[in-house]
């Protein structure tokens, strides 16, 4: 278990103020947050770049605070790749092997650990000849030759193309199921996170937000910059009552969760359906609108619906020609109380 | 019309590269070949290359030893005195090789310093010794600047990397960044070297201009010109031309 | 332990330092304060600072009249010699002053140009106008280089801009490159200047070392230096120290 | 209107080859391609920057090939907006008009521009204390002063945040509207497309590919390229057959046109519906197969279906709840004909 107990560290413009997260043996952990949270800077003050100016990291329970980094057995992998340009992949791979063992058993390892990122056939090449897609594998397989306890990946996907870096997902979600190594994966990108993440921290200006799975973070966001960063394009303000709704203006929604006082409400554009004709309730809210605009955007139609306060709606173009709805029609809006949730208003809230 | 702007400069740029190369061809072209050739076979030139060669040498390689760890500590470190070390790198861009000269002469011949080395055999006054010192404190930091960008070219997070896999400090300094820089290390010694060979104002003051002894071949031009043997200083500024193109 | 490195080439910085300050220091406080201003009072000092600075001046705005085409030139425009020119801005790198002011002698001593140029009145050799000369040819090339990387770092799509508001390459050049620039150019004067206070080698050959006439301060430093007038060398020297600190 | 008749120009790694393009009198004209495609040496060569090496460039029947760029009436806009740091807004505003007129006639033409583009107050400040947004409207404000008669956009979102991005979307449509200026406008964002622009073109090194509306270009893409950029996810290769259908494997896809011989498929994800239930013809194609993986993505779900060829379906979050489908279960799926588009096999078709 990889422990960071309220570690600060200050480098100038970047900071982190008193982080603290623990991530499981085996778990792909990973951090999300916009450029400039601390991201990075998190994940060198974990390697043993930087000594924290407060705070502790311990590694399966060894204090691994003062321990420099090349005895902390934490591989770290750059979205630059940062293979070395004069050594071949093969040295490369080995390189940190080279002062412990015999050459026979270092090309053992090395290639064992090529073939697991398929780039077995590359061993001979220097990084310049390779794809991005490539040198990515031989950086991932350099930090995994060297068994390390925990893997830090600093945005590993972000520099590639979108086919590669699908492959490449992929290939990380194998990677992990076949190693077991714990992993801290850091980017700025949510769809990373579905395919990937079994725990999910935002991280904004040198602190943590939020921490929990990616479902609950998608749909329960505890703030109204990890609702924005997730997507929740229905903000509201309203006054929630004991008995578990909230007023939104002239509209009463039922919620899955109740705070009593001032609350913000979120509510997902893609969890609320639209139709003409009245929707069955079911224990859904049902609202009254109408249509204000239609924007197609790619495969997806963004429907704005005026009902005392402004809903958008995403929906599948197939979904829409559906409701056969155009602007300025009178429909109806129905949610899962599931679908909204509440949470403290203002900036900031802690989890 | 928008190319008569295009045509000014450019002609001003041309004509500006004429003259420079009509400077330098009027030197190499002043003598007959044959009387070039005899002055570069005489004992004096002979003389003047060889101790040009091994001083500049000798003084590069002072150089490189010292500016590669300063330059790595200007690169990545901070330390107190970092500010003023970075200054004291600009200074040589604007003091005179001669003032250089001066306070080398001063710091070896007059204070106690230089006086006890001087006592322990190690004498750079007046002496071919002096040349080497002379070339080495006047390029040291131009050495510097370009170990020092060169290194600063090298992202830190390879070192980070080595780091995490099993290097301390040295090794992967040693290991990544070292090999990383030798293209930047390489440019910076020939420039080096070609700028030792050609110093003269430092090694006037310190190592003085005596005809035999400390007799490189900028100091030969200076006392052939000086005694009006033009023949025999135009041979040291060919030699000299020719390594400044060569080196570039 | 990792810090050893670290402290190792911190530690050579520190010395390095340390010797460059002494050296410099040792110069100025060479001589009790009482003559150093005795001798900045002097007559022969004060002519070498009047000198100095005219000369210095003159040919700092010569080295930006001409150096502002040429590296708008370089910066923007292909044409044919520009390879050579580049090249020739790296010559200075490496060629010595000295032979820089041995082929200007015998450009405009020896060869017609400089003959009919001397028989129009404007004489190079042994006179302060050499001296001008001397130092705008071997400052002229820092010059260029800092103005062209000044130039190259003003995107060119200012430029583009300009021009589909209406205006030509010269209103861009003037309107936009220009004003966007100032910061590199004043830089860059400042620097060409106090090299140019600083030159010694190339205005020795061409213009002489003569008392009171071309009696600049590194030569004056230089005659006074030979004559075994210690106190006014120091005071020239402290000058040249004081100007180079200054200027950066 | 401007034409670009058959323009070549080469410059080092960028390149356009033989590009022929019109684009209508106040139209909003969209040139839509990946880094490298040639957009911006396009761009440049339009304003004038650049003499094409073959072909010519017609502005309201002007032949303007050989008129320096000063006198082309040419507005142009950069990414990073390329204010000038030393002027004032308004001085950077008026820097056009500078030659023309007198002082008050400028003042009066740059407030003008300036309150169009909501920069009315921020005439006295410079370009260096100015967000990215309001840079780029005042970037915008200094070609509109000009009163050109065609307005080129180098990527004039790509450097902002994504909500200074959707309000200055809006303006450029809103500010398109009220000058009626033809604009052309080069993006790799596909999501301008849809709100701004008239028209589209894809171009790829240094070529137009297809031209059309944004409808168009998104369902009925003429190569496999165009159909990847566009994101159409199912594309199949097939064999056309006289009578409209398009034999795909074991399947017959009706398709909106036909072309006999080897032909590519494309259907987008998004126009798949998706049932457990048996789904009423109603003149669709209909396809019986089975669920492979279900993969929640942000606030939409992608299916993957093995129907003898692999399907890929998107469909939003309540859409796919509301299917009851899981992976390993039989499903129908269901597609217009006219959501199947058949184009040549083979890269690099011209429309």
């Amino acid at each position: 278990m990889l422990v960071i107990d309220s570690v600060s560290k200050s480098l100038g413009e970047f900071s982190l103020s008193n982080v603290s997260l623990s991530v499981e043996d085996g778990e792909y952990f990973i951090v999300l947050g916009p450029t400039g949270a601390g991201k990075t800077i998190l994940l060198e003050t974990i390697a043993g770049i930087y000594t924290p100016d407060a705070g502790r990291i311990l590694l399966n329970g060894r204090d691994i605070t003062d321990v420099p980094a090349r005895e902390r057995r934490i591989g770290m992998v750059y979205q630059d790749y940062m293979l070395f340009p004069h050594l071949t992949v093969e040295a490369n791979i080995g390189f940190g092997l080279k002062s412990r063992a015999d050459p026979a058993f270092i090309r053992g390892k090395v290639e064992e650990s090529a073939d697991l990122l398929n780039i077995g056939h590359l061993l001979q090449r220097y990084p310049g000849t390779l794809s991005g897609g490539e040198q990515q594998r031989a950086a991932i397989a350099r930090a995994l030759v060297m068994e390390p306890e925990a893997l830090l990946l600093d945005e590993p996907l972000s520099a590639l193309d979108v086919k590669t870096r699908e492959n490449l997902r992929a290939e990380l979600a194998r990677i992990h199921e076949a190693t077991g190594t714990t992993i801290v994966h850091i980017t700025h990108n949510f769809e990373e996170v579905f395919d990937l993440a079994d725990r999910v921290a935002i991280m904004r200006g040198g602190d943590v937000i939020q921490v929990g799975t990616p479902e609950e973070i998608f749909r329960r966001p505890n703030s109204d910059f990890v609702a924005g960063f997730v997507g929740v394009e229905n903000l509201f303000c309203g006054t929630g009552s004991g008995d578990g709704t909230v007023a939104v203006g002239d509209l009463r929604i039922r919620a899955e969760n109740a705070i009593p006082g001032p609350v913000s409400v979120a509510i997902r554009p893609e969890e609320i359906l639209l139709s003409k004709t009245p929707l069955p309730e079911n224990g859904k809210n049902v609202v009254i609108g109408r249509v204000d605009s239609v924007r197609p955007n790619g495969g997806l139609v963004r429907v704005s619906v005026d009902a005392g306060v402004q809903f958008r709606v995403t929906l599948t173009r197939q979904g829409f020609e559906e409701t056969g709805v155009a602007p300025g029609d009178a429909v109806h809006l129905a949610f899962r109380s599931s679908a909204a949730h509440v949470y403290p208003p203002g900036e900031e809230e802690e989890a | 019309n928008s190319s008569y702007f295009r045509m000014a400069t450019v002609a001003v740029a041309l004509l500006i590269a004429a003259f420079i190369v009509m400077v330098l061809v009027g030197v190499v072209t002043h003598s007959p070949p044959a009387v070039l050739i005899e002055c570069f076979l005489s004992e004096e030139i002979q003389f003047a290359i060889r101790l040009s060669i091994i001083t500049s040498v000798i003084s590069t390689l002072l150089c490189i030893l010292v500016a590669v760890p300063v330059a790595y500590a200007l690169a990545r470190y901070t330390f107190p005195g970092k500010t003023v070390m970075n200054m004291l790198m600009d200074i040589p861009m604007a003091l005179p090789p001669l003032v250089a000269g001066v306070g080398l002469l001063l710091f070896f011949g007059v204070s106690p310093v230089g006086k006890s080395l001087a006592a322990a055999g190690l004498a750079f006054v007046f002496t071919p010794l002096g040349i080497i010192m002379a070339q080495f404190f006047v390029n040291l930091p131009y050495m510097l600047r370009v170990t020092r960008s060169t290194f600063q070219g090298v992202n830190p997070r390879y070192e980070y990397v080595a780091k995490t896999l099993g290097c301390t400090d040295a090794q992967a300094f040693w290991r990544v960044t070292l090999p990383m820089s030798w293209n930047g290390l390489l440019a910076g010694s020939v420039i080096t070297w070609s700028k030792g060979i050609g110093e003269f104002g430092a090694g006037l003051m310190l190592a003085g201009a005596t005809r035999m002894k400390t007799e490189t071949l900028p100091l030969s031009l200076f006392l052939n010109m000086s005694t009006g043997k033009l023949e025999y200083a135009i041979a040291a500024a060919t030699i000299l031309i020719m390594i400044s193109v060569v080196s570039l």
